[in-house]
């Protein structure tokens, strides 16, 4: 057993050490494209790195979404750029040649080498045994309706942060709107591999999107993860080419999008009529609400997603 | 160890190799096309043992199940996305390497 | 103590990083990158600081967190990078000027 | 009489977070109707506001267990008399701001405005109302996604590149904020701020956790010299939105940086409480020249904003419960004051195509509803009696001469005579004629009455200060000032 936990240490120590590599290539690399290839695979290691912290709920949150989709996102952005070179690193080697730079530069380093080692001081005076509101979780998750503590926390004991959340992506969305990014026509040829493997995975991913949503409330997964694999399939089929006929884009699109949140607002205003508090739902019928909700939850955050994607690559007509 | 944990050591070990090889090739082959012909089929024979190993071990048919679903998946979308990137480095005109 | 230390420094060390990058790197997808490595470190320290105790059950509560801070996280890039490609469309370049004047 | 009981038993808070985003969502689904919609919903969320305010004038501050839970475990929502105070005057402007922006706007930005104007109004009510570290994470990262977002709502280069450069401060701000929170979590297992003042104990784990928070805080709040991103932001939006980021969004950030210093810096030593009084007096010198020398409207406008957030910090280092009142009035009157400079110089703008000082030309003739406006805010902003912004000085050189430390009123004198300096510029150049001859547009006059009404407002606050005041000490927000 003592060599078993070693090999785990110098497992996690490896691990650490190829974040902090992965990590300081991508941000110092020459190439922009290589730097986003090589964030994508720090979230991937990312992932990792959670599920040895006991965290498969992040862990698949981070692949999916983290790695995933913020790396489509970034592909996609880096794909539109007029200029995607090693022109920043070229500035910023210039930048450092100015007189004086060089001592600021050596100020600023030692500044934040300082900070880190004072972080890290600290952190030897945090309490050595630290149970959090880990019982406070075990007392109530009786009457949670659910079984994963995590699910019950994020839909229950702290629902209304998750309320919130919806909000910010919510927000997100209206903000792309916003900048309303001129469509560009990319000559991008229809592919017969990527649409194969569009219409084959695309019936998969709403499998297992539904199949993280049914275990979510028992086992690691939930609307999150759900969501974001939904996401991540709608923005596989949009690679593939393929648009929602303009008719979809305008009231049924929004509705969709604003069903994680109607169903927040009516779920969480109903238990004010009866005399309860915000988002106290019945202990009896806590369960199915839960579900219900993050049934809601998961098309929206799917469809914010994709709609995010979509805007960023925006290489075909309408906007959402 | 049982058998079955030898038996499981062997495909994992054997597996490993072949991730390694793949790793090196990646590093040492001289284009794009050579990379990515190392590095997909290694990675999907490499997988094939480790879930394959996994699979014994796991007792239940349904865990073994979903083990191989993650192996034919990882398969498909290694093929595709090969394919797909051989096909976009032919399109910019990236040479293919001759000895 | 033992076990919770690599990633907790890992979590430090991505922290820093990141805030170097963001304030040295004068491309705005590099800043965000920046941003983003940041983030990854917060949240790194969050759950392997929950790790201190020996409970075989890890405290739900940080992971939780983590996850709505996941979201936020990529809400706030894409909003960052549609206004990237619409200053970059608008201006040509992906840099932020350094002088406001007028 | 039988109103009464009613009024202290419907749950305002959560109207006021719930309000405003049923009015978000309406107003994306049905964006032809976005118009009413959105004044409808800010007029509902106004009326909450003031059933809030009603409630706890009468009762006592207001709780709200969120799922029934209750602290540390689950979110409480809270009111006392700072919180509704803050609730009240983003409730006002807020609603000066609709009513301005429902004329400002033509239709393709109205749909565009309105849905995010309302996630704003959301994110904030909520901030004001919570008392959970991570919930007011998750508040202020909506309240900066909106506000960059809105930033952005002309699309001009200039606001895209302010927009960036706001998210990206704004980020960096939520992510120290977010990883003193960590610590504070991890040193003492809770996320709720009024648990957390009670167990807090001096030691490195809380020296670091203040010091990210409030590094964090201070960025997103603008203080100089963390104050870059500011100008070109608020400078750059339309009107309508700079007058909610500079009379509202910023001082989000103030807020949530006063509860923690409320609750936990009581067991800190001084050392912080002086820094924040120096950067505050630099604050004042520096965004007062910089606004001496700006030659845009809403630049200067801008700047001054950077000046008066410096007046906030220099009750730190007072902190006895005068000098606190002293900076929640200044808050209040700035409010006011700014949201009418910005009203008035999207008049200007709207007017003449241009906010060039030295272009004004005559404007004082053609818009005098709008230099009233503008001048009577001016005389907040400068302190000048009868004004809530006198009232706050007063207030502020009182308690520095209170505690000895008379030399905290040189840089809120000095400040005066600066803001003087560049309001006098602005009335100036608005009796001249220019040397070029202008094209105009008519301004509706709803728009002109709007920046007056405000400006008007600004001044009569220092007229109902004891009142006021008094409400500000329900539920006793200020327990943790220095005691004299």
């Amino acid at each position: 057993m003592e060599t078993l936990t070693e090999l785990q240490w110098i497992f996690d120590v490896l691990t650490g050490c190829g974040l902090l590599w992965l990590a300081w290539s991508c941000l110092s690399s020459r190439n922009l494209h290589r730097a986003v290839v090589q964030f994508v695979s720090f979230g991937l290691l990312m992932s990792l790195a959670w599920v040895r912290l006991e965290a498969p709920d992040i862990a698949l949150a981070e692949a999916a979404i983290g790695a995933g989709l913020t790396g489509a996102l970034l592909m996609a952005s880096l794909a539109r750029l007029p200029l995607s070179g090693s022109a920043d690193i070229r500035a910023l080697k210039s930048a450092e040649r100015i007189a004086g730079a060089r001592l600021l530069q050596l100020l600023r380093n030692s500044l934040l080498f300082a900070f880190a080692l004072f972080i890290i001081y600290a952190i030897f005076f945090l309490p050595p045994e630290f149970s959090g509101l880990r019982e406070e979780v075990a007392t109530e998750i009786e009457n949670a309706g659910v079984r994963n503590p995590v699910t019950a926390v994020l839909l229950n004991f702290r629902g209304y942060d998750t309320f919130l959340e919806l909000l910010v992506l919510l927000g997100a969305l209206f903000g792309v709107r916003i900048v309303g990014m001129q469509p560009v026509r990319t000559s991008m040829t229809s592919e017969p591999v990527l649409n194969i493997l569009a219409s084959l995975l695309t019936p998969i991913l709403i499998l297992v999107a539904a199949y993280l949503l049914w275990i979510g409330t028992d086992g690691a997964g939930g609307a999150f993860q759900a969501g974001a694999v939904l996401g991540a399939g709608g923005v596989l089929l949009l690679l593939a080419g393929w648009r929602p006929a303009r008719a979809l884009m305008a009231s049924p699109f929004r509705s969709l999008v604003l069903l994680g949140p109607l169903a927040f607002v009516f779920v969480a205003v109903l238990p004010l009529l009866s005399g309860r508090a915000l988002l106290q739902y019945p202990p009896d019928s806590a369960g199915t609400l839960i579900v219900l909700l993050e049934i809601a939850a998961t098309l929206s955050i799917g469809l914010t997603l994709c709609a995010l994607f979509l805007n960023v690559s925006a290489d075909d007509g309408e906007q959402p | 160890m049982t058998p079955t944990d030898w038996f499981t050591a062997m495909l994992l070990g054997l597996g490993t190799i072949f991730f390694i090889a793949g790793a090196v090739g990646l590093i040492r082959f001289p284009d794009t096309y050579t990379r990515l012909h190392i590095a997909t089929k290694t990675d999907n024979v490499g997988l094939g043992l480790i879930v394959f190993g996994l699979a014994v071990q796991s007792g239940s048919w349904s865990v073994a199940g979903k083990l191989v679903l993650i192996w034919l998946l990882v398969m498909l979308a290694g093929a595709s996305v090969a394919y797909l990137v051989a096909n976009g480095a032919i399109s910019r005109g990236i040479p293919v390497w001759k000895r | 103590m033992n076990a919770l230390l690599p990633y907790t420094l890992t979590g430090v060390g991505l922290f820093c990083l990141g805030l170097h990058a963001l304030l040295t790197h004068p491309h705005l997808l590099r800043k965000i990158l920046a941003v983003n490595v940041m983030g990854s470190g917060v949240f790194l320290i969050l759950v392997a600081l929950a790790k201190r105790s020996d409970s075989p059950v890890p405290d739900p509560v940080p992971q939780a967190l983590v996850i709505t801070g996941i979201v936020v996280a990529v809400a706030a890039t894409a909003l960052a990078l549609n206004l990237l490609l619409g200053l970059a469309a608008s201006s040509g370049k992906a840099e932020l000027a350094e002088d406001l004047d007028e | 009489m039988q109103m009464a009981p009613m009024i202290l038993t419907l749950p305002w808070g959560v109207a006021l977070i719930v309000m405003p985003v049923v009015g978000a969502l309406a107003c994306y689904l049905f964006r032809r109707a976005a118009k009413p919609l959105g004044l409808m919903t800010v007029t509902v969320t106004a009326l909450s506001a003031a059933g809030l305010a009603l409630r706890t004038t009468r009762a006592d501050s207001y709780h709200h267990a969120v799922g029934g839970w209750g602290a540390p475990l689950g979110i409480e929502l809270y009111a006392d008399g700072l919180s509704v105070l803050m609730l009240v005057a983003t409730a006002i402007v807020a609603c000066a701001i609709s009513f301005y922006a429902a004329r400002f706007f033509d239709d393709k930005e109205q749909a565009r405005f309105w849905p995010l104007w309302l996630l704003l109004l959301t994110a904030m009510n909520a901030l004001f109302l919570s008392r959970d570290l991570f919930n007011m994470y998750v508040a202020l990262e909506l309240t900066g996604l909106a506000a960059v977002a809105l930033t952005a709502l002309t699309g001009s280069q200039d606001a895209l590149s302010g927009a960036i450069r706001y998210l990206l401060a704004t980020m960096l701000g939520s992510l120290a904020y977010l990883l003193g929170v960590v610590f504070i979590y991890h040193g003492y297992g809770t996320l709720d701020l009024a648990m957390l003042g009670q167990l807090v104990e001096s030691n490195p784990v809380t020296w670091l956790a203040l010091g990210l928070v409030s590094a964090g805080l201070a960025l997103k709040t603008a203080l100089f010299p963390l104050h870059f991103w500011l100008p070109p932001a608020h400078a750059s939006a339309t009107p309508p939105v700079s007058a909610a980021l500079s009379a509202l969004v910023v001082k989000t950030a103030f807020y949530v940086l006063l509860r923690f210093w409320l609750e936990i810096f009581p067991s800190e030593g001084a050392a912080p409480a002086q820094l924040f009084g120096l950067l505050g007096c630099a604050a004042v010198f520096w965004g007062g020249v910089q606004a001496l020398r700006a030659r845009r409207l809403k630049l200067l406008i801008a700047y001054s904003t950077v000046m008066q957030i410096g007046y906030l910090f220099i009750a730190f280092p007072l902190g006895i419960l005068l000098a606190w009142h002293g900076a929640l009035y200044l808050l209040l009157s700035h409010a006011l004051a700014k949201a009418a400079m910005f009203l008035a110089a999207g008049n200007v703008l709207y007017y003449g195509g241009h906010d060039r000082i030295a272009d004004l030309d005559h404007v004082a003739q053609r818009l005098p509803l709008t230099v009233a406006a503008f001048a009577l805010a001016g005389v907040s902003i400068m302190g000048l009696p009868p004004s809530g912004g006198f009232v706050a000085k007063w207030l502020l050189i009182q308690a520095s001469l209170d505690t000895g430390q008379w030399w905290w009123t040189v840089p809120i004198l000095a400040g005066s005579l600066v803001a003087a300096a560049y309001v006098f510029k602005v009335v100036g150049f608005a009796f001249t004629q220019a040397e070029a001859p202008q094209e105009a547009k008519l301004v509706p006059v709803s728009m002109q009455w709007t920046a007056l009404v405000l400006a008007v407002a600004a001044i009569a606050l220092g007229l109902i200060a004891p009142w006021t005041l008094t409400w500000l000490d329900v539920g006793d927000p200020f327990s943790g000032a220095v005691s004299r």
